[in-house]
């Protein structure tokens, strides 16, 4: 039973840390701010969900549980809140985002020139 | 009033939750702090059926799971086009109709575009929202409407 | 980089990062003072300061190089200076020889507090506290003095129908942060009358309620948080903040003990170091979230002001 | 492998790093500070785990609310007058 828990536990935390590093590359990888957002999202849902799965599945007191799922409710919550908020404010200050359609080449070249 | 008793309760199940200390004067200092934090609420008046999501529970789990499932499958597919590069990708900006008739309804669904990866809420204006998308896939799943249909289930 | 915003978010990685360190190095109450001070509340504070001055750094009339020289040297002088000091750890070194084992080993009879941080800061060296708290009262004094709000309000309508349009902005952060403020008060109380089992205290607790209520300013509107907020009250709540500690010292005087020794404040030793120690801590977190507001909505309403004046010529 | 995901997660963190310093535009640095904040979130209570304190986690929970506030803070602060000049013209200045 505990080394069950225990391989489950792993194995969350295995998922988490691919899907943060996958992020972390996406942030770097990904051509634009907007398309970043993307990479973040990644990391900041299932990435820490399941690091977060995978640190209660460790521990016994219900306390310390309850903390968890309080800090996974709080980023589930939050993120998508300040994501939009960042989101929003760039485009208002007019940040174009590159568009992969074709009649957006225009602002592709543009921006592809940074 | 409605609202504020259930943000007491709520609140007290934080405090309790958090503290983890149940001796006299530590209950007595959260009863104090509630009640301190439900004044103030009040002053800002924060407190209403806004802010309060109590009256949409019954349905909530049951979208919560279906969320869950497309938060898996989004995940998927954007850490795909994270590893294959950026020519796999073509984002994409586009406008969807929100059909939720309160604002927290048009909240949870544009938090619920956010949070799965592959589209972000870019923004919200009347019952059009703006959604910028990794790919053409993330536009075509979201203009079928099921999680706009979902989220209307749960709020009304 | 001349972008000063890009500095600021520099500076908040930066808060990060040594708070990171110091959850390592295994400081939990200087991690959670960095968390909410050096993340929170001066990125917020700068970020407002900024919005007054203007986004760019002025033309430059300094080198540079001969900066980051000097820089340089007195870097490599502070390291040559760390080669003499004891390892980290040592048993010879002098941190470990003098006061620190009595703190670890007596404070829990002395004091009878499971967090030893706390029993150091407001017991043993509670006097230290007080300055620091009468430190922090100085800053709101000297804010409050220099910067006297200019209340020119004379286009009321304007405001509020600025405030409407802001309210269709930002819908969706605002029905969040609705949900979140009533939590996040009440855990800045919970950290505030947590301090003496875990890592917290005034100084975290009031940072945090502050940071409650700046959110609140900064999406609904400072009229909005000045009516929710009383200003004279608040000034007032500083006030006593220190006058709270301060007369806590004097009580335990007047019971015949030292200044700020609160063993005699009741019968028996262990429970009056506790009042004592609950009371300071009250104190300075009411005096923390006093200054704290106080400084936001003066900064922040000046800026309105000058937006306000600004309006008005152009009109 | 809570020694594991801790690493994952400091190499994550260095990632959020370089993209905060190379930016190019001012979200791109915002965005970068919000996923370290994050991050730092998930380290701490890794960290609490590793070293058998979980009371780190209060400390998580500062940090999570902490940073919302932060980048609220930016964004209403993005729309003041100091901000106004679009994102491209600071281009050259930059880096």
């Amino acid at each position: 039973m505990d080394v069950a828990i225990e391989i489950m536990s792993a194995i969350c935390l295995l998922i988490g840390s691919f899907l943060c590093i996958s992020g972390g590359v996406g942030i770097l990888r990904f051509p634009d701010f907007y398309t970043r957002m993307h990479a973040v999202g990644v990391t900041d849902t299932l990435g820490a969900g399941m690091i977060l799965i995978g640190l209660m599945l460790q521990s016994q007191d219900i306390l310390i549980i309850a903390k968890l799922v309080m800090v996974l409710l709080m980023t589930l919550f939050i993120n998508p809140t300040a994501s939009h908020a960042l989101a929003k404010a760039a485009i208002h200050n007019g940040l174009k985002p590159v568009l992969g359609n074709k009649e957006c080449n225009h602002t592709e070249s543009e921006s592809s020139s940074r | 009033m409605r609202h504020a008793i259930y943000l007491f309760l709520t609140l007290t199940a934080f405090w309790l939750l958090n503290s983890g200390h149940f001796s006299a004067l530590m209950l007595s200092l959260g009863l104090g702090s509630i009640l301190l934090v439900l004044f103030i609420a009040h002053r800002m008046d924060v407190v209403d059926h806004e802010s309060q999501l109590v009256h949409l529970s019954p349905k909530l789990p049951s979208y919560f799971f279906w969320l869950l499932k497309e938060l898996i499958l989004a995940n998927i597919s954007v850490v795909k086009h994270i590893w294959l590069g950026n020519h796999s990708i073509s984002p994409a900006l586009t406008t969807v109709k929100a059909s939720q008739k309160t604002d927290v309804g048009k909240v949870i669904y544009a938090n619920s575009i956010t949070l799965t990866p592959g589209t972000i809420t870019v923004d919200l204006v009347g019952d059009r929202i703006t959604v910028h998308a990794l790919s053409q896939d993330n536009i075509q799943a979201l203009e079928t409407g099921e999680m706009d249909r979902r989220v209307s289930q749960v709020v009304n | 980089m001349k972008d000063l915003i890009a500095v600021v978010m520099l500076a908040g990685i930066y808060g990060l990062l040594s708070a990171c360190f110091f959850v390592a190095m295994d400081a939990v109450d200087v991690a959670f003072t960095e968390a909410s001070v050096g993340a929170g509340i001066s990125t917020l504070l700068m970020l407002v300061a900024i919005s007054m001055t203007g986004r760019s750094e002025q033309a430059e009339r300094h080198k540079p190089a001969l900066a980051f020289f000097v820089v340089l040297i007195t870097g490599g002088l502070l390291i040559y200076g760390t080669i003499d000091m004891p390892y980290v750890g040592a048993v010879d070194a002098p941190i470990q020889v003098h006061v620190a084992p009595r703190y670890i080993n007596d404070s829990m009879q002395e004091v009878g507090v499971p967090n030893i941080v706390t029993s150091v800061l407001a017991s043993y060296r509670g006097f230290d506290t007080f300055g620091e708290a009468v430190v922090i009262f100085t800053a709101g004094i000297g804010v409050l003095t220099l910067l006297p709000a200019v209340r020119s309000r004379k286009d009321d309508d304007a405001i509020e129908s600025l405030n409407e349009s802001m309210h269709e902005q930002h819908m969706i952060v605002r029905i969040v942060a609705k949900m979140l403020i009533p939590f996040i008060l009440l855990f800045a109380l919970y950290v505030q009358f947590h301090g003496d089992f875990g890592p917290g205290g005034g100084f975290q607790a009031g940072v945090i309620f502050a940071a409650a209520i700046i959110l609140y300013a900064i999406l609904f509107g400072l009229d909005a948080a000045r009516r929710a907020i009383n200003q004279t009250f608040i000034q007032f709540v500083a006030a006593f903040g220190v006058l709270l500690y301060g007369s806590v010292g004097v009580v335990s005087l007047l019971n015949g003990g030292h200044f700020l020794d609160y063993s005699v404040l009741l019968a028996d030793p262990i429970a009056g170091q506790h009042l004592g120690i609950l009371l300071i801590e009250l104190g300075v977190g009411c005096t923390v979230t006093s200054v704290m507001v106080i400084i936001f909505f003066h900064f922040a309403g000046r800026k309105e002001d000058k937006q306000n004046i600004k309006e008005g010529e152009a009109r | 492998m809570l020694i594991g995901a801790t690493l994952a997660i400091l190499v994550v963190m260095i990632l959020a790093i370089i993209r905060g310093i190379i930016g190019p535009t001012l979200y791109d640095r915002i965005l970068a500070v919000n996923m370290f904040g994050t991050k730092t979130v998930l380290l701490i209570a890794l960290l609490g785990f590793v070293m058998g304190r979980p009371e780190f986690l209060d400390i998580a929970i500062v940090y999570a609310l902490i940073n919302f506030i932060t980048v609220v803070g930016v964004l209403r602060y993005s729309d003041s007058f100091a901000f106004k000049q679009p994102a491209e013209k600071k281009q050259p200045e930059e880096s």
